[in-house]
C-alpha cells in the first residue's frame, strides 16, 4: 500500500477528484496549505507600501491507495492537475505500512 | 422672532435630519451589499459604494438638482435644505444597481454609469413626478419613491444584469442552481437595519414640511407605517421560507423588511395601520417569490436588489389606490410604465456602449481570484481568508 | 400659525426622532448578541433579534398599546408619535431575553414567547406604572424603564435560563467554569456604542415634550446624565477588572457602560452630574459581580443580559430616591417586587408550558454543530469557519 | 408658550441632536480604526476608543469645561445641552491619538495621556479660540475645529509616534517600506461613514444656534458644504491613487473622504457648492501625499491620523480667509501656530515623562503576540485567528 | 519508529489525546483537514438554492511513536475514535528513517 | 529522496527558510498546525471564566530531498529553528519511494 501526497492549486481540486473518482479511487484527505518554489508569489500594493506575498496556496491531497493502483492513481493526478504553468505542484509517493478503518477495525486492502 | 420664522427653522431642521437619515443608508447599503458578497469582493462593493455616494452628491449638485426642480421656489425651509434631502435620494438609486452586479462588474465601467445615472437619467426622470411634469400632472402618485427612487434604479440594475450575465458557477450545466453564499451575515443585518433606521428619513422626510398639525400629523403616521410594513415584510419572509424548506434563511428575512419598506414608500401617509401590516406582509411573500422566479430564469442578482426594489417597486406603487383616494390604478400603471420603460432603455443603451467600448465584466481570471485584488489591491480581510486561490 | 401649533409639531418631531434612536436599539442589541455567541450560532442569533423587533411591533401596535395605554389622550403631540415611540420600548424589553438564552434555546419557542411578551406580559405590566396603574398611584418612580423594561426583560430571562440549563462544556465537571469567547468583539463594542446612542432616545424621549424650558433643560440633564452614568459605568468596570486579573476584559467594559445605562434610566432627570457619575460607577461595579455570583450559581448568561438589566435595573429602582424627592424606597421596593414578580412568574409558566410541549432547547447534536444550521441553513461567516464541527 | 421659549426648545434639542451625532463619531472611529490594525491588536484599540470617550466625557464634565468657557452664560439654549455638546468634541481629539499609536502603545500608559489631554490641555488650548481668549480677540477663525479638534489632537499624535517608533517590522532594513493591511475592511469603512455622518453634527451644530432663517440657512449651507467636501476628498483620492497605482486603494478613498471633512470643518459656513467641492478635492490629494510622505520619513501612522486631523487640517486652516472675510491669513497662521506649539510641546513633555517611568511602549514579545492577549486577555476574533504565533 | 497518521472526527479529539495520554504517548500534532470517503456532505439551502458541502471536516493527528508502542497506540486510536458510523476514519503507518529534537538535537528514541 | 517533515514555531518560519536556500533547497511546502508536547498551553481568562489554549500554534514544513542532502537539511532546520526553550519542535524523515512534477512530468531527481 502506499500513500500518494499532491500538492496542487486549489482551482484544480474538482477536477482532480473527479480523476480519482474515474479511476476508482473514492477517499482522500485535503489540507489547505501554502507552497514555496520555482513559482513565485506576487507583491501587493496597501497604502503606496509593498505587501510580499511570497507563499503561494495550494491544497494537498492525502491519498492511501493499494500499491496495484497507485500508477494510475498519479498519472490520473498529473493529467488532472497540469496546467503548463509554473506551480502546479508535486506528486510524493511513500510506502504504507498499515492501514485500518476506525469504524470497523477493518485492515490494510479492505480498509482503503 | 415669528411663529413663521421659527417653523422656517423647525422645518429646515427637520429636512437636515431627515436628510441625514438617508445619507446613512449608504452605509445600510454598504454593509448590505458587503455582506451577501464572498470576502473576495467585498473590497471592491465597499469602493462602489462610497464612490457611488461620493459621484452621485457632487453630480446631483452640479448637474441634476437644478434639471430635475429647475430653481425652486422653496419658502418654507433654507433652499440648501432641500437641495441635501432631494441629494440623497439620488445615491440611493445607484446602490441598488451595485448590489445586483455585484462580484463581476468592472470599477471603472460602473462608476462611469454613475456619473451619467445621477447626473441625466435619474434627475429628468424625476422632473416628471416630482418636478411638476407629466406625471405629476397625470395625478401620478409616488410619495417617497417606491418608483421613481427604487423601481428606477432597479430598472437600471436589470438592464446591466441581462447584459453581463451571471456569476462564474452560479448555474450549473445540469440547470440545477449553485448557491453562492455571502461572506458575512451579521454586517449583512446590520446593514439592513440601517436601512430601516434611514427609511424613516426617506419616508418622513417627503412629507417636506413638518409645522402645522395636519403636517406633524402625516409625519406621525407615516413613520408608524414604514415600521408596520417593514415588520410585517419580514415576518411574512420568515413564515413563507420556514414553510417551504424549514429552514429560517436570515437573507430571505432581511429581503423581506426591505421589501415591506419599498411597498410602502408609495404611500406612506395613506394606509391605516392594519393596512400598512397587509401591504407589507404580501410584501414579504412577493421577494421571495421573486427571488426564486429571477434565478430560475437565471438573472443572477447577488443581493436580490432587482426584487425587492423593482418588483416590489412596481407593487407598491399599484396598491396606492387602495388607500389612496388621490389616486388611480391607471396613472399608476402609466406612471409605473414610463418611469420603467426610460430608465430601462437608457440604461440599456448605456451599459450596451460600455460593454463593447470597455467592457462591462471582469475577466474569468480577475473574477476567479476576486475584485479586490485585481481591482483594489486590498483584501476585505487579509489575514482571515488562508485560501486565496491562485 | 400659532406657537400652540408649533410645539405640536416641534414635541411630534422630537417624539419622532427619539423613537428612531430606541428603534436604533434593535441594531445594537443584535450587534452586541452576534459579536458575543460563537460564530455557530450567530445567523440564529440575528434572526431572533430581526424577527423579535417585527412581532413586538406588530403584537404592540394590534394589542398591548391599547392593553397599556388604553386611548390615551394626548394633544400636545401626534398620537401616532406617542404610539410609535412605547412601541420600540417593548422590542427593547425582547431583546433582553435573547441574549440570555443564546446559543441553545429553540427559534420557534423563543418567536412563540415573543408574541405573548410583547403583546400581553409586558403591557399588562406597563399598565400598573405607565398607563395610570396602582404602581403610578403609590408614587413608584421609573422614569424610562429601569425596572418597567430592563428588569422586567431580565425577570423573563431569568426563568427562561433557569428552565433551559446552561450551554453544554459551559460547567466543568470538576466545578469550574469553562469560557466560552464570543466570535466577533468589534460587532460587540458597536453594538454597545449603538445601544449608548440610542439610550438618549430612550431616556431623553421619555420626558415625552419638549416644548417649554422646563422641558428643555429637564431634557439636556436627562442627556448629560445618561451619558455620565455610562462613562462611568464603563470606567468603575475597567478599574475593577484590571485590579482582579490584571487585563481588561472588553466584554466586562461593555456590560459596565451598559449598567451605567440601565442604572440611570429609573431617573436621569434628577441626578447631579456628580451623582450621575457615581450611580453609574456603582453599577460598573456591581455588574462585574454579579456576573462572576450568577457564574458561580451555574446560571450561563452568554452575554451578561441578566446581570446588566436584571440586577443593575433593580439597583436602578432603589437609588432613585437618592435624588428624586418624589420617589420613596418603600413604593421603589414594592414596584420591584411587583414587576418582577409578575414577569417572572408567568414567564416561568409560560416557558414551563412550552418545554413540555414544543421543547425550549435545541437537541444536543443541535447545539454543537451550531443553530445556524438545523435552525437557518445559513453559516455566519461560511467562508471562515474551517473547522465546522460534524 | 412665547416664541422665545419655543425657540429655547428647539435650540436645545438641536444641540442634542447635534452632539447625540458627535458622540456617535465614537464608534466611527473605533471601528475604523479596529479594521485598520491587525487582529491581533483590535480588542486593544476597542478597549482605547472605549475607554477614552468616557474619561474625556467625565474629565471634561469635572474639569474640562469650566477650564475652557468658565461659567458660560448661555440664554437661548439649555446649559447642559451646551456642556453635552462641547463634551463629546473633546473625544474627538483624543480619537485621533489612539489611531496613530496603534498596534503598539502601553494601554495604561494611553489612558493617563488622555486624563491630561481632556482634563487640561484641550480645554486650556480651547479656552483661547472659543472661550473668549487670545486667538479670538485677533479673529483667529475655526469654524467648528480644523485646528483645535482636529490638528491639536494630531500635534499630540505626532509627539507620540516620533517617541514611540515604528512598528515592528514596518520599515525594512534596506529602507523599503513594508505594507502592514489592516485586519477588516467592511468595518473600516462602516467606521469613515459613521464618522461622515456624526460630521453633520459635529459642523452643523457648531453654529450653535437653528432659530432664525439665518441660523438655519447657515445651517443648511453647512451641511451642503460638509457632504460636498467629503465625496471631493473622497473622488479625488480615488483619481490620484488610481492614476499612480492602477488600483483603487479602499483605504486611502476612506482616508480622502475624511480629509474632506476635516479641511471643510474650519469654515464650513461660507464657501459656495463649488468651493466646497474644491477644497475637499485638494485635501483629497494633499492627504495621499502626506500618508506617502511621512512613510518616506518612518513616521509610522497605522491609520493615517497625522495625515488626515494634522496635515489637512492645518491646510483647513490655511483656506478660511478664501471664503470668508472675517479672516485673514496671518491669524490663521498665528493661529495654526500656537496651537500645534502648545499641543506638541505639552504632549512631548507628558509623552517623554510616561516613556521615562511607567514606559509608553509594549514589549517586543507583547508586540508580536499581539497587545490583545497582553493587556485585554482576549481576542477580537478568537475562533478565526488560526495561526496565533506563540 | 514509525509515524501514524489518523483522520479522526473533530468531536472525538478530546477522547483520543486521553487515550494516548493512557498508552503513554504525549506528544502530537493535529491538522484541520477535509475528508472525502463513503460518507457524504450534507445539501444547504440559501435563497432556495442548494449548497453542495462534499467535504467534511476532519482532523489529521500525526504521531511518532517507538515502533514497540506502534500496535499499542493504534488500538488506543480505535477504541477512542469509533462511534460505529460512517466517517469515523482511517489510522495510516508509515516507517520513519529517522527523528531529531529541535531544542536539543537529541535524536531517535531519544527524540520521540 | 527523503520527505523530511519538520514541526516548528511559527515565528522560526523567515529563518528556517533563509537557511534552506542555503543549502540548496528551494521548495517547500507549509501547513499551520497545532502541537502538544511537553510544552504547555497557556490559562487565558475571559470574563473571568478560564479559556484553556492546550494545543500551540505551529507551522509543519515538508520538504522532499534527495538522499544526499538530507543531513544537510536536516542540519541547518535545527540551527535555524533552534530557540533552546520547549516547544521548538520536532524533525521528522521518511523514505520517498517517487516523486513527479506535475507540470512536465519530470520524475525523482528532476523533480525535487
Ligand atoms: N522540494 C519540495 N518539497 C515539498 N514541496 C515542494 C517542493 N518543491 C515544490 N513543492 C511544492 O510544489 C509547489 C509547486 O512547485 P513550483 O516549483 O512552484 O512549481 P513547479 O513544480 O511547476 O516547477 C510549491 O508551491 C510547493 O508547495
Ligand atoms: N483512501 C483514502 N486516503 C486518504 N484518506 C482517506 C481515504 N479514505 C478515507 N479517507 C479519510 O477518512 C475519512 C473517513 O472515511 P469514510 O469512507 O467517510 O468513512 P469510513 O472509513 O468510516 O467508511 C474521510 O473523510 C477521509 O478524510
Ligand atoms: N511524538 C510526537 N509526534 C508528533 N509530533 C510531536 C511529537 N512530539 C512532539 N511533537 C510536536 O513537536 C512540538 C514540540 O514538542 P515539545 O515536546 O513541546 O517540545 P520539545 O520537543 O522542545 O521538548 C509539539 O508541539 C508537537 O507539535
Amino acid at each position: 500500500m502506499q500513500l500518494i501526497i499532491a500538492i496542487i492549486k486549489p482551482a484544480k481540486l474538482a477536477d482532480v477528484r473527479d480523476a480519482l473518482h474515474e479511476v476508482g479511487c473514492n477517499g482522500l484527505t485535503v489540507t489547505e496549505v501554502k507552497g514555496f518554489g520555482q513559482q513565485r508569489g506576487t507583491e501587493e500594493l496597501y497604502r503606496g507600501a509593498t505587501v510580499r506575498a511570497e507563499f503561494l496556496p495550494k491544497l494537498r491531497l492525502d491519498i492511501a491507495v493499494n500499491s496495484e493502483q497507485t500508477q494510475g492513481v498519479v498519472e490520473a493526478i498529473q493529467k488532472a492537475a497540469s496546467t503548463g504553468n509554473t506551480g502546479d505542484g508535486k506528486v510524493f509517493v511513500l510506502n504504507l505500512e498499515q492501514v485500518l478503518r476506525i469504524r470497523t477495525g477493518e485492515t490494510d486492502a479492505q480498509a482503503i | 422672532m415669528t411663529t413663521t420664522e421659527l417653523a422656517f427653522s423647525l422645518d429646515t431642521f427637520y429636512l437636515l435630519m431627515s436628510a441625514t437619515l438617508v445619507m446613512w443608508m449608504a452605509a445600510g447599503f454598504s454593509m448590505l451589499e458587503a455582506g451577501l458578497v464572498r470576502s473576495k469582493n467585498t473590497t471592491e462593493i465597499l469602493v462602489k459604494n462610497v464612490m457611488l455616494y461620493s459621484i452621485a452628491c457632487v453630480m446631483f449638485m452640479l448637474i441634476g438638482y437644478s434639471l430635475m426642480y429647475g430653481t425652486p421656489d422653496v419658502t418654507s425651509h433654507a433652499l440648501q435644505a432641500d437641495l441635501f434631502f432631494q441629494m440623497v435620494f439620488v445615491a440611493t438609486a445607484m446602490s441598488i444597481i451595485s448590489g445586483a452586479v455585484a462580484e463581476r462588474m468592472k470599477l471603472i465601467s460602473f462608476l462611469i454609469f454613475c456619473v451619467l445615472l445621477t447626473g441625466f437619467l435619474y434627475p429628468i426622470q424625476g422632473s416628471w413626478s416630482w418636478g411638476g411634469g407629466f406625471l405629476e400632472e397625470m395625478e401620478f402618485v409616488d410619495f417617497a419613491g417606491s418608483g421613481i427612487v427604487h423601481m428606477a434604479g432597479a430598472a437600471a440594475a436589470l438592464a446591466a444584469v441581462i447584459l453581463i450575465g451571471s456569476r462564474a458557477g452560479k448555474y450549473r450545466k445540469d440547470g440545477t442552481i449553485n448557491a453562492i453564499p455571502g461572506a458575512n451575515m451579521p454586517l449583512a443585518t446590520l446593514g439592513t437595519l440601517i436601512l430601516w433606521m434611514g427609511w424613516f428619513g426617506f419616508n418622513g422626510g417627503s412629507q417636506l414640511q413638518l409645522s402645522g398639525p395636519d403636517n406633524a400629523n402625516a409625519i406621525a403616521t407615516v413613520f408608524v407605517n414604514t415600521n408596520a410594513s417593514a415588520a410585517a415584510g419580514a415576518i411574512a419572509s420568515f413564515v413563507l421560507v420556514r414553510l417551504i424548506w424549514k429552514k429560517a434563511d436570515l437573507t430571505m428575512i432581511l429581503n423581506g423588511a426591505l421589501a415591506g419598506l419599498v411597498a410602502i414608500t408609495a404611500s406612506p401617509d395613506t394606509p391605516s395601520t392594519g393596512m400598512a401590516i397587509a401591504i407589507g406582509a404580501v410584501a414579504g411573500i412577493i421577494v421571495v417569490l421573486s427571488i426564486l422566479g429571477l434565478d430560475r430564469i437565471k438573472l443572477d442578482d447577488p443581493v436580490g436588489a432587482i426584487s425587492v426594489h423593482g418588483v416590489v417597486g412596481f407593487y407598491g406603487l399599484m396598491v396606492v389606490p387602495l388607500t389612496n383616494s388621490g389616486a388611480n390604478i391607471v396613472s399608476q400603471l402609466a406612471g409605473a410604465g414610463v418611469i420603467f420603460g426610460w430608465m430601462f432603455v437608457t440604461s440599456l443603451v448605456i451599459w450596451g456602449l460600455l460593454k463593447v467600448t470597455l467592457g462591462i465584466r471582469v475577466t474569468g481570471a480577475e473574477e476567479y481570484r476576486g475584485s479586490d485584488i485585481s481591482d483594489c489591491g486590498v483584501q476585505a480581510y487579509p489575514e482571515f481568508v488562508a485560501n486565496r486561490q491562485d
